[in-house]
């Protein structure tokens, strides 16, 4: 065993990741990259949802388990019912980004609080117009748009800015497709949405981000904020989940896995997301050699 | 009534030639004319509309390496291989399970079963029902099915001919009785007062002269299936595939998935791809409705 | 001197038909029972009442209800246009086919039409959004509407469901026997003349089969509306609101994954079952209309 | 009349030079020189003919040469069949019903037709005589009187009086084919033309058609094209009768009119051996 | 013969007795006390029949009034017709084709069938006759010879000789016509139906069909509905004329045999008034 990309030649079998679609594209570079190394191996990257794709991991019927947040408790609890041993490895960073339509030039600059009057579950029905939020805003009708209910974005957006995982306001568009989330907010004066970071900057024209007051001032989202640990509380880490036995019993997941690691700055920057810190990435090299 | 003078004089009455002023009685057929001929050619234009919006998009999109590259996560790079293998391992597998049952089911219906029987007329109303079924409720049935059995990975091959099969089944089955009615009586008259059965005369008079009208009928389900997204999703469809599908348990992703895939990434390069797909994707459905399109007329006996 | 043969091949032959006509019955009872299992579960929690009369769709949310109300009133606005869109241009295109055009155009023309059932739904779906509600609503109309509406979804379905409408309608005009439309001509009628009073009214109940076809069509249709209608589940009450349609919601759920044996599972399927039992019952109508029109002449 | 150097049958020469239509007393309708093509196939021949006013002209001849052709030309019911052209005239009161200006729509109207098989539109009866006099547009007092009239004059109306709302299909195939007659009336054509009015009744509705005829022909010239020779002889003032030709050459089947007189004579007296060979049943 | 007490004329009661159908001389087949039904509705009641070996009959009588119907039943193609029914018995070498254990295929195969329009299949020449001997299994030593002895015999080798390869759809109607009799012929039966095999055909193709049936009638027997009455005169031994009888209740009409008898004797000497209209051309 060892991470030497040359060793991968003679490799093959599959290797089935499912989960995050925010991650998704992460792990798809890795499995782009990786064809190179090792062309006989048939990754396949499904997008069902960090929740959907940890209750596929928790039920063996994948390898790796893409995730935008941590594993909740329930699902160790499925995990460890079903006997399934796993390591956590944090693979990239983002900066969970709240925006609006380009024409909007009064909202610049957001609090968690204001986050909270308009998405808490509270302002269903009720909060209906920029001007409830603020008085200085105009009255333009709001128009909601984010992550689908299967969603880890869902699930950490709902937990930093209403306080407990799943509240929120309910007469907002659900997308599991961002994309769709873009084309909600560019087409409408009074849209707020949230997506990952990605999709603002290629899509400049579509939205703008907005700063996000967490306590300690206005930050945008970008790079620099999210590896400094200032943007806050909407930076936050990507995970992917090794399924243990798998990582020991199959050569060919043991391979993509290291190359995913050690190519961590590349498959970042090709997937439009922030690499590792360097403390980040020794963390993870060690996670795997405990494994090994 | 007109008097015998009038007529004996040789001179009609009322000239034929209308003896009414023109424009009166010819506005209304002419304004209905128009309207019909509008109603085509709002269809048309839509139509055209459509296709120079993807080709404005994906035109220069359109290429080789659509063909050869694997998905990727730069739209640079990135191609539909694999997409296009899915498409044909599921459509080819889709034929080779539906075209011998739907052609089967509809000799029986059509030649053999007694029609009075509940239990061929049950069968007759269910084909028709499923013709109408949506396409994701046939979706939700494979993935019932798929989950009773116990298969984990419901992205398989077999599970997507399986859900598609089901949904052109009943389309095969109308085309093929529509065929094998167009086969006319006499022909059968004639093979049976031989002293044929009814089996050699199917087999060896029917089936060859409906073979025209099967195919017809069959290519054009197969292309519906072709362009089918919404079972397929259910099954998990929409993933990732960076190698060629090589057996009926492979995974795989298709050419309409792969569109819904790019046209839901943030980078317009990929929008690009997709409207390169579609592309590639309309000019499949072209080409498989022109052969029918010839078949049904150059094949097409005219009894 | 007539003593049969025995021909055992034949007889294994006509079971072996026999069974493949059987599989269009298993395929429905396998729908029925795949939707109806989950289905019960779901409304062991969800009482039947609330799912149908219930206003308010938020099935996966910490506050969950499951009312279908809104879904159904989008399905209703995505169909309701569509069919205002393909009746008128479906049936204008059927007289033109059948009454109007010569073999030789109707050979070119009928293929064009039928290109339009052939596109793929996913290419219309960001037709819908990209083109029609982007560009045509928005950006040259002006109209004051999102990113989604129903109208573009609906539009674009309508001419979808174009040539179906077409297609039958043609058939059932076709099949109105030319000496008809001779005694028509006979008594100085001219073709307008013929086609609507004579021709149109003989094949009507095959006009309206073709109708209600359209009908399923538009509500079973997927891909289209889940990319352009938008996918806030809300009770639509304009064509230029967004809405989710149900086969919206069951794809919009499907790119997520749920366990089986959960609610959300369920959910899925008892959506799937009041799709089904709607397009079941309007394709009744449909058959029935069809059958009279067989007796018709 | 016929010229010295020309080799064909004496009648046939009469014929083409006209000079036996020349013979019809009181013409409302002359064929001259008429031939008939489907496309590049001519399907009938140089007819000369004449109808009388108020008389019944019955075409004859065996399957295939051409009548019911030539009968559709006269109401240009023709035009509807792609690809088949007239050449030749046909006058009607003098005045060529294919010239210039001319309104096939008007034609139609002027000269009605009635078909093999009885084909009254699925409304209900009155709706049927109706319908003709509301598409042409014409000036109708009361239309109950002309439907009225139109049935009593196709001895229908006592039969029918009581059920006009009903719907057509219900009555019998003598009955329908008479309301068929009855609408061709209803837009006061001076001309019906019929083909095989009674090919698919049964005797005693064909007594009753035919009876009808009598009636119909003192306010209307009537053609008939039977296949039936002895219907013709029992109601036909004047029969003229076709046979195909082949065509060495291409051995195309080309329909002519080969003998033209009155009922009588033909029946009785035929001067063309193939009139006779017909009459008599040696073939067809 | 006749009862006292039964009112019906003489020569149905004897036609009901079989007594006509005893005057054949070698009855090759016999129909006693046939009724067919399609459904409810009786077709055609209470024929009593016989055709003599190597005699040509000819069923005759206006339209609709069951002669196909009857003609079906002789070699059970009927038993094709959802809902037809025969009742009675139809002898066959006095064998009943409707016993039990009877295998209607080789019915079919004893007792062959030639249609009103030709019906080759699209095949080559060749093909279509090879058909019938090897879909029944037939020995055949070559297959070659037995395509040219059919041909020969239905008098159309000369003309197809040469293209036995080309498809059968390419020949004139009348050759084809030939063909499906050639086609009848290779498998070998004793009998041959005809259903109007000639009114497709124009009267060159029909006078060849006609000399060709009394060509065949040496080594067949034949059966023939016709509606040209001069062609039964011209080819039949005996004639059975038919006619629809309306029931008085229902309304429904049920086609009888009027007379059965040598065609001399029912075209010069009819003992019904019904033959004697339907012979003089009063209806039909
Ligand atoms: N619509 C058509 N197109 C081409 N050819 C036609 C058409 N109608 C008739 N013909 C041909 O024209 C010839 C004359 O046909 P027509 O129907 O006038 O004969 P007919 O004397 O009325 O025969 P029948 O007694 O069988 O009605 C035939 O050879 C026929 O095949
Ligand atoms: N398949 C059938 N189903 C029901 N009724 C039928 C069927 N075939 C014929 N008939 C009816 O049976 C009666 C006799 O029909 P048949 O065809 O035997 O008459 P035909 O004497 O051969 O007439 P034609 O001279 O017109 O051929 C008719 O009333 C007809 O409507
Ligand atoms: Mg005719
Ligand atoms: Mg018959
Ligand atoms: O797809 P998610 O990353 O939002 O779970």
């Amino acid at each position: 065993a060892g991470e030497g990309s040359t060793e991968g030649g003679g490799i093959s079998g599959s290797v089935v990741a499912d989960g995050s679609s925010t991650v998704a594209p992460l792990t798809e570079a890795a499995a782009d990259f990786f064809r190179d190394e090792a062309p006989d191996v048939n990754v396949t990257v499904a997008t069902s949802g960090t929740g959907g794709g940890f209750a596929k991991f928790c039920a063996d019927e994948t390898d790796i388990s893409n995730a935008s947040r941590p594993i909740k408790d329930e699902e160790i609890a499925l995990c460890e019912d079903a006997g399934i041993e796993y390591t956590e490895i944090v693979i990239a960073n983002d900066g969970l980004s709240v925006v609006v339509n380009p024409e909007n030039d009064f909202a610049q600059c957001l609090t968690v609080e204001q986050l909270n009057t308009i998405w808490g579950p509270d302002a269903e029905g009720t909060v209906t117009s920029w001007n409830q939020v603020d008085s200085s805003f105009p009255d333009l009708p709001l128009a909601l748009f984010g992550a689908g209910t299967d969603s880890g974005t869902f699930d950490y957006f709902t937990d930093a800015i209403n306080g407990e995982e799943g509240a929120i306001r309910t007469d907002y568009s659900p997308s599991e497709d961002d994309n769709i989330t873009v084309q909600g907010v560019s087409g409408d004066e009074g849209a707020i949405g949230f997506l990952g970071l990605s999709y603002v900057e290629e899509n400049p024209d579509a939205m703008k981000a907005v700063e996000v007051d967490g306590g300690a001032g206005c930050v945008a989202p970008s790079a620099e904020t999210v590896q400094d640990g200032t943007y806050t509380p909407l930076g936050r880490p990507l995970f992917i989940y090794v399924n243990n036995a798998s990582y020991a019993e199959k050569p060919q997941v043991k391979a993509f896995v290291d190359f995913y690691v050690e190519s961590e700055a590349e498959v970042a920057e090709a997937a439009l997301f922030i690499g590792l810190t360097e403390e980040q990435k020794a963390t993870a090299q060690d996670e795997l050699a405990t494994l090994g | 009534m007109r008097s015998l003078q009038d007529s004996l004089a040789g001179a009609p009455t009322m000239p034929l030639k209308t003896g009414r002023a023109p424009g009166e009685r010819r506005a209304a057929p002419l304004v209905f004319l128009i309207l019909l001929w509008l109603s085509l050619a709002v269809a048309v234009i839509f139509l055209i509309t459509l296709i120079v919006n993807i080709v404005l998009e994906g035109g220069s999109r359109f290429g080789l390496p659509l063909f050869t590259e694997y998905p990727s996560s730069s739209p640079d790079r990135a191609g539909a291989r694999p997409a296009i293998l899915g498409s044909m391992w599921v459509i080819g597998t889709t034929a080779v399970l539906t075209i011998p049952l739907g052609v089967a089911a509809a000799v029986h219906l059509e030649e053999f079963a007694d029609r009075k029987h509940w239990f061929n007329r049950v069968i007759e109303l269910n084909v028709q029902n499923l013709a109408a079924v949506p396409s994701i409720v046939y979706g939700l049935l494979a993935l019932a099915f798929l989950t009773l059995v116990g298969v984990r990975d419901k992205n398989i091959v077999i599970g997507g001919a399986l859900a598609l099969s089901l949904l052109i089944l009943p389309v095969i089955i109308i085309a093929t009785r529509e065929a094998i009615r167009a086969v006319p009586a006499e022909i059968r008259d004639g093979s049976l007062a031989l002293g044929a059965t009814k089996w050699q005369t199917t087999w060896r008079q029917v089936l060859p002269a409906s073979v025209p009208g099967i195919a017809t009928g069959s290519i054009l389900a197969l292309s519906r299936a072709l362009g089918e997204a919404a079972p397929l999703l259910l099954l998990g469809a929409l993933v990732f595939v960076s190698f060629d599908p090589n057996g009926l348990l492979s995974g795989f992703t298709t050419l309409p998935i792969q569109i819904f895939n790019w046209t839901g990434r943030p980078q317009e390069g990929f929008h690009e791809l997709a409207a390169a797909a579609s592309l590639l994707l309309l000019g499949l459905l072209l080409v498989m409705n022109g052969l029918a399109i010839f078949i049904r007329n150059r094949y097409q006996k005219r009894w | 001197m007539f003593a049969g043969r025995a021909r055992p091949g034949e007889a294994v032959i006509k079971l072996a038909l026999r069974l493949a006509a059987a599989v269009a019955m298993l395929t429905t009872i396998g729908i029925v029972i795949a939707l109806l299992v989950p289905a019960i579960g779901f409304f062991r929690e969800v009482p039947v009442f609330d799912f149908l009369f219930g206003d308010r769709w938020a099935p996966r949310f910490a506050d969950a209800s499951f009312g279908v109300i809104p879904l159904v009133t989008a399905t209703l606005w995505t169909t309701a246009i569509a069919l205002v869109v393909a009746v008128p241009l479906g049936l204008g295109a059927a007289i033109l086919l059948s009454e109007y055009a010569r073999p030789g155009l109707r050979k070119v023309l009928k293929p064009i039409l039928e290109l339009l059932a052939g596109v793929p739904t996913v290419v219309y779906g960001l037709f819908a959004l990209q083109f029609i509600q982007a560009t045509v609503f928005r950006e040259w109309l002006r109209l004051d509407t999102g990113a989604f509406s129903v109208l573009a979804a609906g539009l674009v379905m309508g001419i979808m469901i174009i040539p179906t409408v077409a297609s039958i309608s043609e058939d059932a005009m076709s099949a109105v026997p030319m000496a008809l439309r001779q005694g028509s001509f006979a008594l100085g009628a001219n073709r307008m003349q013929t086609s609507l009073r004579v021709v149109f009214p003989a094949a009507l109940s095959g006009i309206m089969a073709a109708i209600v076809l359209g009908i399923s069509r538009a509500v079973g249709e997927t891909m289209i509306v889940a990319i352009a209608a938008g996918n806030q589940a809300r009770i639509v009450s304009g064509p230029l609101e967004q809405g989710q349609t149900m086969t919206g919601f069951i794809a919009n759920a499907a790119l997520g994954d749920s366990r089986v044996g959960s609610l959300e599972y369920d959910t899925l399927y008892a959506v799937g079952l009041l799709l089904f039992a709607i397009t079941l019952i309007v394709n009744f109508i449909s058959i029935r209309l069809v059958r009279r029109f067989r007796q018709a002449y | 009349m016929a010229t010295a150097h020309d080799d064909a049958p004496m009648h046939l020469q009469a014929a083409r030079n006209g000079s036996v239509a020349d013979h019809v007393a009181r013409p409302i309708m002359r064929v001259e020189n008429v031939d008939v093509y489907y496309g590049d196939f001519r399907a009938v021949t140089d007819v000369n003919l004449a109808f009388g006013l108020n008389e019944i002209t019955a075409l004859i001849g065996p399957s295939g040469c051409g009548k019911s052709t030539l009968l559709r030309s006269l109401n240009r019911m023709n035009d509807l069949i792609e690809g088949a052209r007239v050449e030749g005239e046909i006058l009607f009161h003098g005045e060529n019903i294919y010239g210039k200006g001319v309104d096939p729509i008007e034609v139609r109207r002027r000269i009605g037709m009635v078909f093999q098989k009885p084909n009254p539109f699925p409304k209900s009866i009155y709706d049927n005589i109706a319908y003709g006099p509301r598409v042409t547009g014409m000036k109708v007092e009361s239309m109950d009187d002309l439907v009225e009239e139109s049935l009593t004059r196709a001895a229908l109306w006592d039969e029918v009086k009581d059920k006009l709302k009903q719907s057509a299909i219900g009555l019998s195939g003598g009955q329908q084919q008479r309301l068929c007659i009855a609408r061709a009336i209803s837009v006061r054509p001076d001309v019906i033309l019929m083909d095989e009015p009674c090919a698919s009744l049964d005797p005693i509705a064909t007594m009753r058609i035919e009876d009808l005829m009598q009636e119909l022909r003192k306010q209307y010239t009537i053609v008939i094209v039977t296949h039936n020779m002895q219907q013709a002889a029992r109601v036909a003032d004047r029969t003229a009768f076709f046979t195909a030709q082949v065509s060495e050459g291409s051995g195309a089947r080309t329909g002519v009119l080969v003998e033209y007189g009155t009922t009588t004579q033909i029946f009785e007296d035929p001067t063309d051996q193939r009139t006779e060979d017909y009459i008599s049943g040696r073939f067809g």
